[in-house]
């Protein structure tokens, strides 16, 4: 059906405004994408994926905390079922498909995600916090007395495999592409979601979820819908990243890890689609080089203050306060 | 159409810790009415509200909507049936647009709100219709206004505009002028007035002279219980709602007429 | 000799009992993060540290300055106190208007940079406090032996919790306390100095942690980071209490201390696991706690 | 005689007064005097400053400047706290009820701040629901109940200047016209009243004087004499 | 010849968080001692040290060693303590071809099934920790046991290698109880273990667990009581936390001491004006494996993982750490080690004089013959 050009001004220029700024995140995205095909021959490959596995985590736990306003603190058992699950595929049967691997990694994700969100998603504020970090306990508690992940040891030597069958993933730079790739799709998934008319629902649910009932709304289904998809992509992450170090460990299961990403995530910018990515970025870069610097058993100290300069001086997070300067002083 | 009545409860009951809030409620709304809840502060009428709404769960009896069994519902699939209410603090989704706000409320008509792999721009179709519900409450200049920049009045309105996107049977507003000044109350009335063409209203309100020009059918609830029921005129005259509720009021307001 | 599920009545009585003893802390930690929680919506991360705070200073100041014990029951708490205020008063005050989980960072940030700073000073081994010594020796119970000091502890950790709760619900100053949180404004409008009394009370929220932190010093190894990991188990006691349910934090840590004391026996593996267990199962069927008001 | 009892004594004056909401400017420099024992209101459309007028005495807006004298003590730099132990009682608009204490408790929240304030008994004959409903949570309480809740709390205190911000909203007519004597019977007591009303026909027999708001300034003060005069100008400004 | 001209040696440690103490930042400064003491660099080259905080993740350990050896070639990396950092690192070097020595790990694996061409486990396993000690109680006649393990990789294996001890000592376990890791309240535990009617309460755990578990076996009377408490890893850095008094008479393995001989003391009193404590053990063998490393490289003029580590092997150890300390195919490094006994507080000197040496363990009674052993490097 052709959609009618609306007459009015201000439908008009609502219409325009939407496209202007897309345009304008379009060229961001554009000359980032850029950096990042260059940017292996720069920085050290390993490094730059696992910013980018952190990214892709940080992107989809946003997509719950930024965009319908849920604070997940059990995300790392989503991480977890990802890396473990794909592990141990490829550990146990000697030449199993990479990306199928992947994919069923990513599907175990999901189904505890809905299991996750089922149990969870009738619960407000901190109590749905508290519930996430509770079940996120027993999946730990799971994973460190199953047999199978090695418990505090933890699986190594996870072969990378091939994807499709000849494009050699031992070669960093092949797989960094392939990371590359992977966290662009999730980057993707979850822009779409955003800037989608089930996004615009999200929204309304998260500016005033008694108002979105009253409309008729069956809201628990839409949370439940953005907890699973945020499970999967949290999924993915784990998947990719188990492939790219070869080793699952305990930590991604660990409560911490759920904390990171929560940190990552402000500090980078809240609901804002760049926030995670920067601040998944920049937590990891200052960790890797705090840890390796004569200040490395300063490392805490250092984020702790970090942590406490961001709440009290930026607290919309870097891209979030980037964002605010920017329509103050050029719009 | 179906029947004569649209809702219709049968000794609704709500108790709240060995306090009855509503006691034993049978209303009867007649389709096309608007039809006023009043009664003395504490009396139930937004406890009322909410059972219909189900944003409290009924301790007994029955709620019926176009002779259907609706008691076991839940709060959106209620709405989902056209019954929609506004709240006694205006909703409104504070970070969207005017523009925005009401097309939440058209999207459910279009079965996308599921559809997180279409970009949003598939709901510019929806722009024009927004924008005439907008106008019709008078909010055409604030169509690109974020929503916490409103005034209070205007929020209002457009929580009524979000309101008739919903196209709904039956539209419960829970003291629909409180906090307005005068003028704004009279543009309220007019837009309630016309909101109501080929719908059926209940309200609650304590501004006797909105009830007065508005509404063809009282009820007045006291302690939670049905005193009377009837037209202005003879809810006014009746001496124990004016004992109760109105005081003297009631006398001087027909003295303005 | 009588046995359930296979384990002889008399050692299972002891374990209810040390389960108790256990509670105990739990119930005064808990009750300073309900408190914290309860009244300022403040996430408190940073209670572990002060908690741990108050262990190290018990050790510290009898090593540097020969406190004894009873001069650091009162004086850790104090010194804690005094921190916390003035935490309160540079840190969470400029902040108290965002939402919840910006103090949450914030006091995980602190608690990094105060367990950081320790374990850089006193490394991580941890230091020892001799026990009192009116409380050396212990009694035989007949099913087990009781040390004197953890029936102090016990008895110690429950006037303080019931002194606390009795405060908090039943006086006009807890009063102020809970409706000072809810709008400083207009407590402020009827007389009432909130911000004093809003850094008072966080100041009296980690004073709890340090008088655990003293009760503990003499029977954990004292540690910077012994705070770190009790954190989350103390947070689940409060969500299973109902968030800032007063008396919820002090009879969920009581239960708590005795369930997992029987999971010790019973399956000690899932000992640090049972109370989420106990958290899921709680939230499911009463969502804000088994003392929470639901909203 | 003291100079609090003497009559035309002076309980409030503002001079100048300008508020600001962060960057917002809202007064626009207010100059307005109150004597004791006087009752006025403060008129105007949504939005005309008249709530934050109340709140720039309570020291609760981002920032003022200007003068606030209170039984003749400059207030522009005191803390909040301070102010009402000046015997200046405030009731907001958005009610403020306690949600974690009961209705008693809500009731007996404010500490007192003279000594002649109204005795509880007196209070729940005044207002029966409050009565029966007296150990409920605050805010269970139904929207009018709790209004009559926030008026009472301050009755209890002693104050002897009330700040009250649109008390009649969403009463039943039964309980205005209560409120109505209660205003009277107060203003018979001495103690200085100022209003802010929407409900005109409620405000308009019992003021002493009325000031018109708009866009943060004093338009018109009218005394009551002058009403019947000066209707039309009232029309013009509030729509009545 | 020397790669890059340069020798680059990694240091890879929990700076920060559990294990910090008994390797540490004071690790790096052993490990700093070998380098000065060598002469700052082998044939010319200059010896250079990376160090890293493996914030006891195997993910952290895995990209900062994969970075190490990929991009700034480092050739050896040193330290390692968490099982779970030593084995994702040691993968890494062996994928790459590198060496580790492994100095704080306890984990018996690591030279088992777990074993590489590409590192050596230098100072202690769990297989002599529960040799030694169990091996002296039972013969002392503690015959029934009750073990408490700290549930994880760790405790199992210490569990495991104990439990057969005892069973091939003639002794019986009564009971095995396994406790999270980690545990700050151990009297439950310690009740389950009183009332268990064994003669010897062992500790299969660590650090703070095991000083934890100590302090409550003393505060309820355990050992009044009539039984034995056999810690079976404690470092020094332990003891000192929990004080002579508590933790007197206590048995234990240590691969090393500092008090043990003229030449121990020596570096020891060096270590202690750099760092103000007296090293542990594994501050000791980071210190001479890095000197026993680097002498392979002067004396085999290059610093190829395979030609130094052979050399290493072929050269038997002799310094202040091990007397001929021997390499063996498996990569571990077996040593002499020793059973000793906490002093009691009137025997003590001093903070640090915390050890009486009761006995020698031979090296071969020690370590795991290569006979039981499944490391894939052993033919057997
Ligand atoms: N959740 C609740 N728990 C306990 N009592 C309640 C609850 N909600 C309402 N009530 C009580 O039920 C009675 C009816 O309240 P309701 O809000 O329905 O009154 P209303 O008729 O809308 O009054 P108003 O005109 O003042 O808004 C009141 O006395 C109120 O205190
Ligand atoms: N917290 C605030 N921050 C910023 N602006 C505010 C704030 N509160 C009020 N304002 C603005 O100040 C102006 C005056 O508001 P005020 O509440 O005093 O009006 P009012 O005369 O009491 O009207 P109403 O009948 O709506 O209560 C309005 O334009 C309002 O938008
Ligand atoms: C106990 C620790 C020093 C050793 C480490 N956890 C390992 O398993 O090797
Ligand atoms: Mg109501
Ligand atoms: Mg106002």
């Amino acid at each position: 059906m052709m959609t009618p050009i609306s007459e009015n001004t201000a439908t008009k220029r609502y219409v325009e405004n939407a496209l202007r700024s897309e345009r304008r995140h379009f060229k961001i995205y554009a000359v980032l994408l850029l950096l990042a095909l260059v940017a292996p021959f720069v920085v050290y490959p390993v490094f730059l994926m696992k910013i980018l596995c952190f990214a892709l985590f940080a992107v989809a736990f946003n997509l719950l905390l930024g965009y319908v306003g849920l604070l997940s603190f059990g995300h790392a058992a989503f991480l977890a079922t990802g890396g473990y699950t794909t592990g141990y595929l490829l550990s146990t049967y000697s030449g199993f498909s990479t990306e199928l691997a992947i994919l069923l990694a990513t599907a175990a994700s999901t189904l505890l995600g809905l299991l996750f969100g089922v149990l969870a998603i009738r619960r407000q504020g901190i109590y749905f916090a508290m519930i996430t970090l509770a079940l996120a306990q027993l999946v730990f508690f799971f994973y460190l007395q199953s047999p199978f992940t090695g418990g505090e040891d933890g699986m190594h030597g996870i072969p990378r495999g091939a994807l499709l069958g000849f494009i050699d993933l031992q070669n960093n730079l092949m797989m960094y592409y392939f990371v590359l790739a992977v966290f662009v799709f999730g980057f993707g998934l979850v822009r779409r979601i955003v800037h989608s008319p089930y996004g615009q629902i999200l929204k309304a649910i998260k500016e005033n979820e008694p108002r979105a009932t009253s409309l008729g709304y069956n809201v628990d289904q839409y949370k439940l819908v953005a907890f699973v998809v945020s499970a999967g992509l949290a999924g993915l992450a784990g998947s990719v990243k188990t492939i790219v170090f070869q080793l699952a460990s305990l930590n991604d299961a660990h409560w911490h890890m759920s904390g990171e990403v929560v940190l990552m995530t402000l500090l980078g910018g809240v609901g804002t689609l760049l926030g995670p990515v920067i601040g998944a970025a920049f937590v990891v870069s200052l960790e890797h080089q705090l840890a390796q610097s004569a200040l490395g058993n300063w490392v805490n100290v250092i984020l702790g203050i970090i942590f406490i300069v961001c709440v009290l001086t930026f607290r919309a997070g870097i891209v979030g306060e980037f964002q605010k300067f920017f329509k103050k002083n050029f719009r | 159409m179906s029947s004569e009545f649209v809702l219709e409860t049968r000794n609704l009951v709500k108790e709240f810790k060995g306090f009855t809030a509503v006691d034993n409620v049978d209303l009867k709304v007649r389709r096309g009415h608007i039809h006023a809840l009043i009664g003395p502060n504490g009396a139930g009428k937004t406890t009322v509200f909410n059972l219909l709404t189900k944003f409290l769960i009924p301790t007994r009896g029955q709620i019926l909507f176009n002779d259907q069994d609706i008691t076991s519902l839940k709060s959106a699939a209620i709405a989902r049936m056209g019954i929609i209410r506004s709240f006694q603090i205006s909703a409104v989704f504070p970070h969207m647009t005017a523009l925005e706000n009401v097309r939440v409320a058209l999207q459910r008509f279009e079965g996308s709100s599921f559809h997180f792999w279409k970009s949003e721009k598939s709901l510019n179709k929806l722009n024009d219709k927004a924008y005439a519900l907008l106008e019709s409450v008078g909010l055409q200049e604030f169509a690109n206004t974020v929503t916490v920049e409103l005034s209070y009045g205007r929020k209002r309105a457009l929580e009524l505009a979000t309101t008739l996107a919903m196209e709904p049977e039956l539209v419960l507003l829970d003291e629909p002028t409180q906090g307005m000044g005068h003028e704004d109350v009279d543009r309220v009335v007019e837009l309630i007035r016309k909101a109501a063409e080929g719908r059926t209203i209940l309200m609650v309100e304590h501004n006797l002279s909105v009830v007065s020009k508005l509404c063809d059918r009282i009820t007045v609830l006291t302690r939670g219980a049905v005193l009377t029921e009837g037209n202005y005129q003879e809810v006014s005259q009746n001496p124990v709602v004016k004992e109760a509720y109105m005081g003297s009021e009631a006398t001087t307001l027909e003295g303005a007429h | 000799m009588s046995m359930i599920f296979g384990v002889p009545v008399a050692v299972l009585s002891g374990q209810l009992l040390l389960g108790l003893i256990n509670g105990a802390f739990y119930a005064l930690l808990s009750l300073g993060l309900a408190v914290i929680f309860g009244l300022l919506k403040i996430i408190n991360f940073s209670h572990g540290a002060f908690y741990m705070l108050g262990a190290l200073l018990t050790v510290v100041l009898f090593n540097t300055l020969g406190v004894n014990y009873w001069m650091a029951l009162f004086l850790a708490p104090l010194i804690v106190g005094i921190v916390g205020v003035l935490v309160e008063y540079f840190l969470l005050r400029k902040i108290a208007n965002e939402d919840h989980i910006y103090s949450l960072l914030l006091t995980f940030g602190l608690a990094l940079v105060i367990q950081g700073v320790l374990t850089n000073i006193y490394g991580v081994s941890g230091m020892r406090y001799a026990i009192p010594e009116v409380f050396r020796g212990g009694v035989n119970l007949g099913f087990m032996f009781l040390p004197y000091y953890r029936a102090w502890v016990i008895v110690a950790a429950l006037v303080v919790c019931f002194g606390t709760w009795f405060m908090i619900e039943k006086t006009k100053l807890g009063s102020y306390l809970r409706a000072g949180t809810e709008n400083s404004k207009l407590m402020q409008a009827f007389g009432i100095n909130v911000p004093l009394l809003v850094s008072l009370t966080y100041g009296f929220g980690v004073m709890l942690a340090a008088f655990a932190g003293v009760l503990a010093a003499p029977i954990y190894s004292v540690t910077p980071v012994m705070g770190a990991n009790i954190l989350i188990i103390v947070f689940a006691v409060v969500v299973i209490g109902g968030m800032g349910s007063i008396i919820g934090a002090i009879v969920t840590g009581l239960a708590m201390g005795v369930i997992e004391g029987l999971t010790k026996v019973f399956y000690p593996e899932a000992a640090s696991t049972v109370i989420f267990l106990v958290m899921v199962l709680v939230l499911l069927v009463k969502p804000a706690g088994l003392f929470g008001k639901e909203a | 005689m003291t100079d609090a009892i003497k009559p035309n004594y002076e309980q409030l004056k503002l001079t100048d007064l300008h508020a600001f909401y962060g960057e917002s400017h809202i007064l626009h420099g207010i100059d307005l005097l109150v004597r004791r024992g006087e009752l006025v209101t403060l008129l105007g459309r949504n939005g005309a400053g008249r709530s934050t007028t109340l709140k720039a005495i309570m020291n609760m807006v981002g920032r003022r400047t200007g003068s606030i004298m209170i039984n003749g003590r400059e207030t522009i730099g005191i803390p909040a706290h301070h102010i009402a132990r000046l015997g200046v009682g405030y009731c907001p608009e958005e009610r403020g009820i306690f949600a974690s204490l009961n209705v008693e408790e809500n009731l007996l929240l404010p500490p007192t701040v003279r000594s002649d304030g109204m005795a509880l008994d007196e209070i729940y004959e005044m207002f029966p629901n409050l009565y029966e409903r007296r150990f409920s949570q605050g805010t269970r309480l139904s929207g009018g109940e709790q209004q009559m809740l926030a008026m009472a709390r301050i009755l209890r205190t002693g104050a002897n200047l009330l700040l009250l911000d649109e008390i009649t909203e969403g009463l039943a007519p039964v309980i205005v016209q209560k409120l109505a004597e209660v205003l009277i019977k107060l203003k018979e007591k001495g103690l200085t009243i100022i209003l802010v009303e929407q409900n005109f026909r409620f405000a308009a027999p019992l003021a002493d004087r009325h000031y018109l708001m708009e866009h943060g300034q004093i338009v018109e003060e009218i005394d009551a004499s002058e009403l019947s005069a000066k209707q039309e100008l009232l029309n013009t400004y509030l729509g009545v | 010849a020397i790669s890059n001209n340069e020798v680059r040696i990694g240091y890879l440690a929990d700076m920060s968080g559990t294990y910090r103490d008994l390797a540490g930042p004071n690790g790096l400064t052993a490990l700093q001692m070998a380098i000065e003491d060598f002469g700052g660099q082998v044939h010319g080259a200059p010896i250079r040290v990376l160090s890293a905080d493996d914030r006891n993740s195997a993910d952290v350990a895995s990209s900062t060693v994969r970075q190490w050896v990929e991009r700034d070639n480092v050739d050896m990396v040193a330290g390692m303590v968490a099982s779970s950092v030593t084995l994702a690192a040691v993968r890494i070097l062996e994928q790459n071809d590198k060496l580790g020595i492994v100095s704080g790990s306890a984990a018996s694996s690591i030279t088992n099934e777990h074993c590489s061409p590409n590192h050596i486990h230098y100072v202690y396993d769990t297989y002599p920790l529960a040799h030694g000690t169990a091996q002296a109680v039972v013969q002392e006649g503690g015959d029934s046991w009750f073990i408490l393990t700290a549930d994880y990789a760790f405790g199992h294996a210490l569990e495991a290698d104990v439990e057969k001890v005892v069973l091939e000592n003639g002794g019986r376990v009564i009971q095995k109880v396994r406790h999270p890791f980690p545990t700050s309240d151990f009297s439950s535990f310690i009740l389950q273990a009183q009332s268990s009617g064994a003669s010897v309460v062992a500790l299969a755990n660590a650090g703070s667990d095991t000083t934890n578990a100590i302090t409550t076996a003393g505060e309820f009377g355990l050992t009044q009581s009539g039984q034995t408490l056999a810690a079976l890893l404690l470092f020094l850095t332990d003891v000192h936390a929990l004080g002579v008094e508590a933790a007197q008479g206590i048995q234990l393995t240590t691969g090393w001491y500092w008090d043990m001989n003229d030449e121990t003391r020596a570096w020891s009193d060096r270590f202690m004006e750099k760092t103000g404590v007296r090293p542990t053990m594994v501050h000791a063998g980071i210190y001479s494996s890095t000197l026993h490393y680097l002498s392979a490289i002067e004396a085999t003029g290059t610093d190829d993982t395979q030609t130094v580590r052979r050399h290493m092997m072929d050269t038997p150890i002799n310094d202040m750490f091990a007397q001929n300390g021997i390499i063996r195919e498996d990569g571990r490094m077996i040593h002499d080690m020793y059973l000793a006994q906490v002093k009691t507080p009137a025997e003590s000197q001093n903070e640090w004089d915390l050890y009486n040496i009761v006995r020698t363990i031979p090296a071969e009674e020690a370590y795991r013959p290569l006979s039981e052993s499944q490391c894939r490097l052993v033919n057997n």
